[in-house]
């Protein structure tokens, strides 16, 4: 069978450089998710400034999908209003639960359009997700108030 | 609402075609200890097998994926079945290591607590606490809290009955009270056949702020129940009761209860971390479910409750009303019968106890099976409620969708037949 | 002994007919998560239910009389298929259970001596007392342990590894000491394969009069194992890893033992006498196995051992040992893989856990399943292993009865393939 | 099916008319034994006289077999000299084991022959054995030895 549609480029491009990696000193919230099934391990970060932006750093250990998952989100949401990102985070959440058949908003969602294949492998789905867990649970230790879908 | 066709519904089960003790007829009057199977269970369970056989949760090829889905499928199937969210049903191998979960929630938690460890207070007990039970209740809803009073100091106390096989509620306001930590009831008493008033009893345990417990194996099989109805926070029940394959059973429990509730079995899939010296673990369900699951069983009990689903709770629940009325009825013209429990078809489920004056249950049991007749008899697994209608023990005859007239009318010619051979009629 | 021919072995097996990933044939490398099924265990429990489905040791009735004699035969079998007698092996739902049951019968007779109920003091724990466990174990039969040590306050102890996957008994007599009351540690490890020393420790933990206990989840299956030889108190293992159904496990335990170990589930058939403020308990095994059982599941585990024993066990372990020793050397052919445990074929399983440089082992399982091959990555229910080797997770090949050269072959394509796809070759 | 087997003339005959039913006063042994199944019960009392004979009392409640059974073994046991009781209770564990197919000695066994059909009920057999479990676990308490099998 063919992976490529799971192991799209940009996925493998973001795994061998990832982008934005480190934490942010003294965030206003942090949170760190495993994945119990396999091991893996992300911590993310964030900081809201004075103007309603959001500021995020992660640091993790694991597979291509949670790590280049990883960048890909720190690269969609670094410095951006947090309404916005609500939307980025309901519009890739959607994509996860398509099972393969969404069609990804290329605009909300950019290189995160590349994980649509992810979709089709279960055990998969929660690799893409963990980063993603892990800047929604940040963001409520950091007080900022969340809307949307559960990641059950 | 259509109504069951039990000739029809036979034919689905393959065991009602055998017969026994030299070629009778079985005539199955035993479904409160375990119901049949229908085909479409067997079907799905070895379809399973062939198919999709692999660890659920635990690997990343296309097996597993299929195995897991199968899985937490059945798991939202069952949900679904009782109004529940599939998040808030755990598996369990039977209504007893369900029963035992919550049970052990309080003492595993009386125990760490002692030991310094943060637990929900609502779980640990202490010497002064009491917890609340029945004088109905199966064994597998009163030793276990006798076991949890044992090891925490608490005091067990009992909701006794009345002379017609009912709860004796005039004294709840005094067994249920400041002191109430846990209220654990039967549903439908497997011995009695009283249908109890959960809810009221349930309020009456949320009153003192107790959490509350019911054991629902013998009413979920029989008639459409709702979780948000009993009002409960766990319930508990069995599989094989209703069409579903021997070694599993559930536990429904209200997400803010199940949330905080230590873990029972440890192992593997119910953590999150684990570190050689303490480890953390994954919320519920799987919190609940150590090692590798029974995949399959759950597989099947999901085809029993669509089988269910496609006859329709309520026109199970008619049928075996209608029938239940008939039977109280033939067996109560036998002189000699005497039926413990309610006498009338009101607020009652289908199994029925009774005695024949001057032959041991016993032997009326051995005489029926002579006749191809299955039926329970002893205590039941409820010795306390014998002691309470001063019998050593009863004969039981219990019926569910594959029966009808007919095998009610053969129990009773069987009933008579021991009589003759007793010389007691 | 005559060996093993696999390919005949796999037409017994109705799943590995079966493909995968758009039509490629299955190469089913994941026994050591759960074996798969040959028809006769599939028929031997279907045909239970179309038979003689009824509660166990329940009934006096025909059908009930079958039923107890299917499950207290099919007890017989496994007994003897471990060189044990009948009423030393306790039914379980998975291992699990069983390591917990062990576990258990310390917390509960440490509560009960604390309100002053009379336990066998071999069992109850305080402060300053030590278990003792591996640095290889699977979490069952670790996290059970921690809670022990949580519940009563005792102190967990672990023997630790050498470099090469083995037991470090250079500390044994300073982590076994007067303190400790259990040490229970893995027969084969599921991660590394390794095979331990346990008699070697059963009689150091025996010296100080400690009771020893055994998971022997992976030895069973694939080695002739005696419970004289182990030389241990309590053994648990599952039925689902060795060809049996999903949802039954056992414990073995030594008379004296088991004799007086508290209750651990508690319910119906597990009693002597109850009453509504206090119980009895019937003696082992029946003290341990509450509620109704996993008749269909025993049945067909009960099968699962005839097959066995008609392929013999010497010639399984005769063919695994070839097998692994093959699986090995062509592993360790491919540059940039290094075994995770022993990495010659001596005193091991055939489990083999590896990682493939610059490629995350959950990555080449991805690639092996898309070519049909299913493993298992990930931390394999041993973390603390993972980590005292310094991997997050490892990629695990595990093979069976049904398995030969060639699916070894395609293992070795696929970790190339996967080395290819992400540059790293 | 035919219950005759089962149900012998002289075991419903024991049943309507038991025999030396009556605990002893101040006995050697005595031993309460419970069918947790059914809930029969059956107490025996024991006591060896200075001549090495013993005698024996016992109440109960049960079915047919397991009463009857009580009565047939008070008559077999009662007065007897220790190592005859032996013999007795060995041949009728060997005919309880039968599984109908035993040719029980009418010399040694008596009344109790009648028990032969029972061996083909399993689910009967313990109450046929009851009583004499408690006859043996008496004689234990008794500080009697006993020898032969048991009765698990
Ligand atoms: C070494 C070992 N111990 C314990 C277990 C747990 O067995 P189960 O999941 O059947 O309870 C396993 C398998 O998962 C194992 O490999
Ligand atoms: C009312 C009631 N509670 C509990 C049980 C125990 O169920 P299980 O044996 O499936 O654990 C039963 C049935 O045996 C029952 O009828």
């Amino acid at each position: 069978m063919d992976v490529d549609s799971l192991y799209q480029e940009i996925i493998l491009d973001h795994y061998r450089n990832p982008r934005g990696v480190g934490l942010l000193p003294e965030p206003h919230g942090e949170s760190h998710q495993v994945n119990p099934t396999c091991g893996d391990e992300v911590t993310v970060t964030v900081t809201a400034d004075a103007d309603g932006l959001l500021h995020v750093g992660y640091e993790g250990q694991g597979c291509s999908i949670s790590q280049a998952s990883a960048s890909v989100m720190s690269e969609l949401v670094e410095g951006r209003p947090i309404a916005e990102i609500h939307r980025v985070e309901a519009a890739f959440l959607d994509l996860m639960r398509s099972k393969g058949s969404g069609t990804p908003d290329e605009e909300v969602l950019q290189d995160a359009v590349a994980f649509a294949g992810v979709s089709k492998y279960p055990a998969r789905i929660k690799c893409a997700l963990l980063p993603w867990m892990a800047l929604r649970d940040a963001e409520v230790k950091a007080g900022i108030p969340v809307e949307g879908g559960s990641y059950e | 609402m259509t109504s069951l066709d039990p000739q029809r519904i036979k034919k689905d089960f393959p065991l009602l075609e055998r017969t026994v003790r030299d070629g009778q007829p079985l005539v199955y009057l035993d479904s409160a200890a375990t119901s049949q199977k229908p085909r479409a269970v067997l079907d799905a369970e070895r379809s399973f097998y062939e198919t999709s056989n692999a660890a659920a949760h635990r690997g990343a090829h296309q097996l597993a994926e299929e195995a897991t889905e199968a899985y937490e499928g059945a798991r939202a199937r069952v949900a679904g079945f009782v109004g529940a969210r599939a998040n808030e049903v755990v598996f369990t191998k039977n209504a007893t290591e369900g029963l035992n979960l919550a049970a052990y929630a309080f003492s595993n938690a009386s125990a760490l607590a002692r030991h310094g460890r943060e637990v929900d207070p609502r779980f640990a007990l202490r010497p002064g606490d009491s917890i609340v039970v029945t004088e109905m209740e199966h064994h597998a809803n009163l030793v276990p809290w006798q076991e949890v009073a044992a090891k925490t100091g608490a005091t067990l106390r009992w909701i006794g009955l009345t002379d017609d096989g009912r709860l004796d509620l005039g004294d709840l306001g005094s067994v249920i009270d400041s002191s109430t930590r846990v209220v654990s009831i039967v549903h439908q008493s497997n011995i009695l056949g009283t249908i109890t008033p959960v809810r009221q009893v349930m309020d009456a345990a949320h009153a003192v702020g107790a959490i509350g417990v019911v054991d629902a194996c013998q009413s979920i099989p029989h008639m459409p129940v709702s979780m948000a109805d009993l009002g409960a926070d766990l319930v508990a029940w069995s599989g094989h009761k209703m069409l579903g394959p021997t070694g599993i059973g559930m536990l429904w429990g209200r997400e803010d209860v199940l949330a905080t509730m230590p873990p029972f079995l440890t192992g593997g899939s119910m953590i999150e971390m684990v570190y050689l010296d303490h480890s953390t673990y994954a919320p519920p369900p799987q919190r609940f479910e150590a090692g590798v699951p029974m995949v399959a069983q759950a597989v099947g009990l999901g085809a029993a409750v669509e089988y269910l689903d496609d006859l329709g709770m309520d026109a199970v629940a008619a049928h075996e009303h209608e029938l239940t009325g008939y039977a109280l009825a033939r067996l109560q013209e036998i002189d000699g019968v005497t039926v413990i429990g309610p006498r009338t078809n009101v607020e009652r489920g289908s199994a029925i106890s009774f005695t024949v004056e001057g032959i041991h249950p016993h032997d009326v049991g051995q005489i029926l099976d002579s006749r191809g007749i299955a039926v329970r008899v002893g205590h039941h697994c409820a010795w306390p409620t014998c002691r309470r209608y001063g019998v050593p023990a009863t004969t039981r005859i219990s019926t569910y969708i594959y029966n009808d007239h007919g095998d009610i009318d053969a129990a009773v010619a069987g009933i008579r037949a021991a009589q003759k051979y007793f010389g007691v009629a």
